[in-house]
């Protein structure tokens, strides 16, 4: 149990959160079909934007209501409206998905009931669903966002139907890569089980070339198959963050597992128990082997993460994850996450800082850390500390091919912990005399003959 | 609102400068650059953002955003403004409003504890407090609490008044230059002013650009004494009203700062590019020019001669190896301003064809320019939509796209080469050496393999018939409003 | 068509090749049961066997028969049936892979004759099968080692049989990992047909950990099925390398695929093709994704590849493999291989050295280049260029999961141009004023203020 | 072979110093050193490699195996001797014979060339030449090669002829130590020798080990003047004979240098360790003694002892907070010769418990300490076959395996602990400080845990019934020799 420490600072320097509304938008262009829009000046939009296209490297369908000076006095509602109307016009998307910002939380907006009302009236958007979440800049980050629009989802399209044989709910957290999806989607696929996997970014934002150009996601759960999740026989949801959406399906009476994490062999143990309970399918032998394997590379790795420093920067379900691995593999954390959640305080260290890399940085320093556990905006923290930096979370923008990282299950955490091991690697450690106190040896003994000039 | 914030909108748009404007016809010039944003069909940051790419460049000044997390963890870290001094531009810092600190009220004390921080912490040159959306609503007073901090802590502390709300990007410019008009300029004084000293303005030294020119002026004797320019320091900007001369490159957001220069201190001022050889001798050839006006040794004029002449015949033997290599190839143009023709004059030198270039944020001069040197007004476009991009380039009626980020993935999921030439790109263009650099960028792309590959059908699919290419008339395609706002 | 060059000098320095022996080794560790044995002086087995450990990271069952002075001068027979014998007692293998060194082959003995009629002899020796494989040090290196030793296997094991409907051979070459293999078994099951993989380091190389120890390989292609290889429907040989042993399957009437290459889009899709024509099966829409998937991380990793100068220091098959896909994206290669082989004689460039990481490092330093391609001991090399080094071939001694890298199908293909344009953004070019001739700013306008001292 | 060759191996082994040697029955002792190898139950390296090991750490030489490619090809750069100076002997050169030059005759023709080349290429301070077996085979005369390079080139070329089927790395080790008795040994002079110049000859100085002394060394007034080690000089090792006392760091394989050193010039020699408190006490205690009866300052004496004190005060406080975290713990050694009881009796003080060490390589003398020291003799073992050391680890009767790589998977796989005591390892142990490190070690390694989560089972596994633990008797295991030859 982590104490969770607050600097006692007004200033944040180098911030390490991701807005909530983000998350929610990312969380939205997991539909298929899918536009998300936020409720705010254009600028969160387009700050947003750029944050995804960069760590995706795809075009990003994000639209904004573009409140402005006055609507930004009187209300939005009329802004909403418009907005709709004219993405239907342009995009044609099955599902619009809306984020607040802090712009209209401040003002504080009934802004869920004029939606509602607007929607009655419109009947011409009934063939585009439109869903709400309020994610105000100002409390939580990605993960909440993304869970808030989650359970926005799953509260407007989720119905109640007749229970569908051997059909599981996969509730990714967040920070789950397409990789890490296709990954646990295929566990639960071994054994014999169906997965409607909500959001599912491992089919819309995974960097796949397409063969024409749409205006929203490409890709994603499809709505069909999210009004059945109330006929599914289990949800697992991945991350504390996801408990609330979990919690909702189990009102409509699918049983809730929660996992806070799918990294590090007991964690994947746990999911594999219960994938082993609601089935009743025989253990795959892929499966097993892929455990032999991760305990064979925590063999190899423990040279390398057995007592490591590690200087941590991630959300709370994402640090969770990968700081409960190395932390069972030896490593010392230095911890700072972004919200003080239930899985900050689960955080397998005494202290935790919720702030920004600055308090990181300075962490890191008092405790001579040796490696940087975070996303891409700690590099410049790194060239200035001169340490390895694996990047984790959101954004990634300095290097291709986020999404295909997968730290996730037997065969993810194989790959992360020798992603670390080798980062330490990448460092090597040349001995000089100095390091232990040692005089030079005298030049005298030096070869100093010029090179011959016969050859 | 304030109202002392809605009259300086007002002013920042009613700029008799502006060329934007003054392309106008009269009823619109009346509504100033002020743009109606269309709900769902918007893009493009807000005045924040605008006032951040203007300021940011100043590298020793802690840039301090008074805001929720989002305004700044969203855009901290995100230009590739160089800097050959301090960094400390480069990190972000914000007051992280919470929740708890709207509801209390606790904006304005916040804000002056960040601001005691900061200095201690960094030491910066100075510190640019950004007030955003959220702080402008509560009603902090952010003037207020920077005059009393500048008294308190002994260092200069800007307030940039900028909610997101107010409009676009543009007026973000315009808004955050006049705060070093009202707070910075003047405040300084060089050591040595001397006859040879100019202001630059408005060029963001990405990857380097500003140090391709720069070596130019070393060896003609110029100094940038003022700069709010990549690459700037706080004490450049302060010491602006010293220059003999300004030049402005390429942003008519900065053209007030440029007038009351000369209304205040009488430094003449020219808008000027370093984009292509014909800008790059121009823009020299203007410095030399305005600064013997004023009294720089008149051999300056003919040093400037040679040094053209001696570069631009390095450069066109440099660029001969190359002609071959684009010769031919068909550029589709999507840039804006002066670029729209500037680019176009550069690559039609080199035998590349200039399939069609946008027309946004043009004057009427630009549009004359274009049908001079094109001998036709058909490959002028305004905006296009993403969609009909998309397809003409599917179709392969261009063989690249020259445009900014944001129509990047257009080119590309058509399998089309793109090159960006606007502010996020990683490489440099500017001056002599930056044509060559350019175009080689271009042969790079072009003549990569990869698209070949990539243009074959897999092995699943029956090869799609050829239609033969329908002759590719710009004019007839549909344009859209704000679906890219580049430049 | 390159031009092979033959550096003319007589100092080798750096070697860049790896010996036969040492790949004819590596390719029997891929049988069942199996311990290979060089037939020479004990140090080939030591250093051989030190070389594997430090890359698989595991136990290498290799022995040795120990040539002495009497035996270097005598003939080494008795020392192979004593060999033999022990290691029969020792470690009860199901099959034991010879390999010839340089010393036995200086000597010029019969050792396959005696071998034959030894073992007609020992009949004690029977339910081990016993292969022989000329492999002497000065001629070839890994890729042929492993190819005699498969020519070996076939020539003993392989028998005519029925046809085996569906049934394919996969011969994969010897610089394939675990990971490639699976990659490629998994495309090949995909569609139906049911691969038999000589040898399949994927099961017995691929760091696991068993719950038992034994003197011998764990896992590996069984010999049964090695026996039923004459009735497949066809051969699938990957590197030129492997066609001579795609040839003795053909004379057992099993058509021959030689394919020089897995990687990259083209070399993918011709294999793609042929899996299509053998099983008549549609294509999954797994791979048609995979497929969309690599081409869209072509777009984004030609960007950093486009112009890239790549020295590139790799055995012929997998030079011809990695360097073809990085010059169809547009990269300009500074090449040195090991040995002249067809493949060598087909890389993607002018000119091509057969020699070692000197000639490399002189050529690197000459052409300017940016990034290096080879094994790990390329590492002092890229350090005293102060280039990114991706590591490729065998030995990688100083990371973790060498054999958890796929470059091979589409989706290796993807994570193989990332892994490259991800090496180049690690070395991030940072621009100064002296870059471009400039003079720096005068230390006139720098802030010099001393820190507050308030606070 | 030749018979040159033949009475040099002859020589080697009968090494009269030689410990080993001397432990064994008289019959045996006849038979010299050389083990008969058991084809398929052989293991380690051969001469070649032992020449390697001894001569490789020697930095500005150019070391250059004259063979096809295998020898070097598999060998080059998997050592960790570390070097303040020169990294030349991290480069690996080699003829590399191909199958035409083994025909053609070219073997002595291609080497002189070869020498020419790294002369010219690298400016070696000299080279060492390397012979193996297909070289020897063919006749090839490389002293007759380097005598004439010497000649030819003005710079030391040093023929070290070492097929490897003449026998093992041990073998290896004297054949390369007597080519540079026989070579170079004397053929420079220091500047200014001292009265406490010393020579420290097998140490490798892995991970910096010898620096982990070095200062101890350095406060005393102390000078490595002659050096066989890591990180030595050619020119220290050309300077030996001007030492006042040798120090022979573990390895009998050195014995002959330090021996031929006495007897033609006079140096006294002794065996000494840096491994362990005691151990290194003990060395530093001996140098002092033996320069002092040599003419040093009488005052070394009291300075040694004032330094021993202080640092083995300092070190005891080191690991005092330490032994909690690792007392109790089992360890079972797997090493040789002297280390078999110093890392022994260095474990038991802090309350680790030895439950085995294995007796290789080790002397009557090793054995008699090892009795007195663990209070039996029941903890003694010679070899262990890979299969019973894994049961044993399996079954946990030993928390921990110290070790050498070969033994590495065999604890590894059995999910123990296992920590790298001999010549691969990565972290330094030597000196009072070393001592520290490797309790650290120990600590990091029997406490990490994974440990827990490994043995633990898989889900789908019934959890296996726990026996109860058997005694554990290390006499009872039956050994198998040649399994392991750990150093």
């Amino acid at each position: 149990m982590a104490r969770l420490i607050h600097p006692d600072r007004a200033l944040s320097t180098n911030p390490l959160k991701v807005s909530a509304p983000l998350g929610a938008a990312m969380a939205y262009l997991g539909i298929e079909g899918a536009i998300p829009l936020f409720h705010g000046a254009q600028g969160c939009t387009a700050f947003a934007m750029v944050h995804m296209v960069r760590h995706f490297k795809e075009a990003i369908p994000l639209q904004t209501t573009a409140m402005n000076e006055v609507s930004a006095i009187l209300g939005g509602g009329e802004q909403i409206e418009e907005a709709i109307e004219n993405i239907r016009k342009r995009a044609k998307p099955a599902f619009i998905g809306i984020a607040s910002t802090a712009l209209v939380e401040t003002r504080g907006e009934d802004v869920a009931g004029e939606l509602r009302e607007m929607l009655r009236r419109r009947t011409d958007f009934a063939d585009t669903a439109v869903v709400y979440a309020a994610t105000p800049d100002f409390a939580g980050g990605l993960e909440e966002g993304w869970a808030r629009a989650v359970e926005a989802i799953i509260d407007a399209l989720v119905v109640e139907v007749p229970r569908r044989v051997r059909q599981v709910n996969l509730l990714p957290g967040a920070n789950m890569t397409a990789a890490d999806i296709e990954e646990v989607a295929g566990m639960i696929r071994a054994f014999g089980l169906t997965p409607v996997i909500l959001p599912d970014l491992s089919l819309s934002l995974d960097g796949h070339l397409a063969e024409d150009w749409r205006g929203h996601s490409l890709g994603g759960t499809r709505l069909a198959d999210i009004a059945t999740m109330g006929g599914s026989v289990a949800t697992l949801a991945i991350g504390e963050a996801m408990r609330p959406a979990a919690d909702r399906l189990a009102a409509l009476g699918v049983p809730a597992h929660v996992f806070p994490s799918l990294t590090g062999l007991k964690a994947v143990d746990a999911f594999v128990a219960t994938l082993m309970r609601l089935s009743g399918a025989e253990v795959p032998a892929s499966l097993r082997r892929d455990r032999a394997r991760l305990s064979d590379a925590m063999l190899d790795a423990h040279f390398h993460i057995g007592g490591l420093r590690v200087a941590m920067g991630l959300e709370p379900d994402l640090g969770f994850a990968l700081g409960t691995t190395l932390a069972a593999m030896g490593a010392e954390l230095t911890c700072v996450t972004t919200t003080a959640t239930a899985a900050a305080e689960r955080l397998p260290v005494a202290e935790v800082a919720v702030g920004d890399l600055g308090d990181l940085e300075r962490a890191a320093e008092r405790d001579g850390c040796q490696l940087l556990l975070t996303h891409a905006h700690g590099r410049m923290m790194a060239e200035r500390l001169g340490l390895p930096h694996v990047r984790a979370g959101f954004p990634i923008f300095d290097r291709l091919g986020a999404m295909d990282a997968c730290r996730t299950g037997y065969r993810g955490t194989r790959a992360f912990l020798f992603e670390v091991a080798n980062a330490v690697l990448s460092h090597p450690h040349r001995p000089r005399p100095e390091d232990f106190g040692a005089a030079r040896i005298s030049p005298e003994f030096d070869h100093a003959t010029p090179p011959p000039s016969h050859h | 609102m304030s109202e002392a914030l809605k009259q300086k909108i007002q002013d920042a748009f009613h700029e008799p400068g502006c060329a934007t404007n003054a392309a106008k016809p009269e009823a619109e010039r009346k509504k100033g650059c002020a743009k109606q944003l269309t709900p769902g069909a918007a893009a493009g940051g807000c005045a924040f953002d605008g006032a951040m790419i203007a300021l940011q460049p100043i590298t020793d000044v802690a840039h301090l955003v008074h805001a929720p997390l989002a305004c700044w963890g969203n855009g901290w870290d995100n230009r590739g403004s160089a800097s050959s001094g301090s960094e400390l531009y480069r990190k972000g810092f914000t007051t992280d409003l919470t929740e708890l600190d709207i509801v209390m009220g606790n904006g304005e004390k916040k804000l002056y504890r960040a601001i005691r921080e900061v200095i201690a912490q960094e030491n910066p040159a100075a510190v640019f407090v950004y007030a955003t959306c959220v702080t402008a609503l509560i009603g902090d007073d952010i003037g207020a609490v920077c005059k009393a901090a500048t008294e308190r802590f002994g260092r200069p502390v800007i307030p940039v008044n900028v909610p997101g709300y107010v409009g676009s990007k543009n007026l973000g410019n315009k808004l955050g230059v006049d705060a070093l008009v009202e707070h910075v300029v003047g405040t300084m004084e060089p050591a040595e002013p001397g006859l040879t000293d100019i202001n630059i303005i408005g060029d963001f030294n990405l990857s380097g650009e500003l140090w391709q020119v720069k070596p130019l002026l070393d060896r003609l004797g110029i100094r940038i004494l003022g700069s709010i320019s990549g690459d700037a320091r706080y004490a450049q900007v302060a010491m602006m009203h010293r220059a003999r001369v300004t030049m402005l490159v390429c942003s008519h957001a900065f053209m007030a700062i440029a007038r009351k220069l000369e209304e205040r201190h009488g430094i003449p001022w020219f808008e000027g590019s370093f984009y292509g050889i014909s800008d790059t001798s121009a823009a020299l050839r203007t410095l030399c020019r305005m600064l013997v006006e004023r009294g720089a040794p008149a051999d300056l004029l003919p040093r400037c001669e040679a040094l053209i002449a001696e570069e631009e015949a390095r450069t066109r033997a440099e660029l001969a190896p190359l002609r071959p290599r684009v010769g031919g190839r068909r550029v589709l143009l999507y840039t804006g301003g002066h670029k729209t023709w500037s680019v176009v004059s550069a690559l039609q030198e080199l035998g590349i064809e200039v399939v069609g270039t946008s027309m946004r944020k043009a004057t009427d001069g630009d549009r004359g320019r274009v049908t001079e040197i094109m001998g036709t007004d058909a490959h002028m476009y305004e905006n296009m939509a993403p969609a009909e991009m998309y397809r003409l380039l599917r179709e392969a009626r261009a063989d690249v796209l020259m445009s900014g980020g944001r129509s990047q993935f257009v080119a590309l999921k058509a399998r089309v080469p793109w090159i960006d030439v606007n502010q996020e790109k990683h490489e440099p263009y500017a001056g002599y050496m930056g044509m060559v650099e350019l175009v080689r960028a271009i042969d790079r792309a072009v003549n990569n393999p990869m698209w070949a590959d990539l243009r074959e059908p897999a092995p699943w699919e029956v090869p799609a018939c050829e239609a033969p290419d329908a002759p590719f008339v710009l004019a007839s395609v549909p344009g859209s409003k704000a679906d890219f706002e580049d430049c």
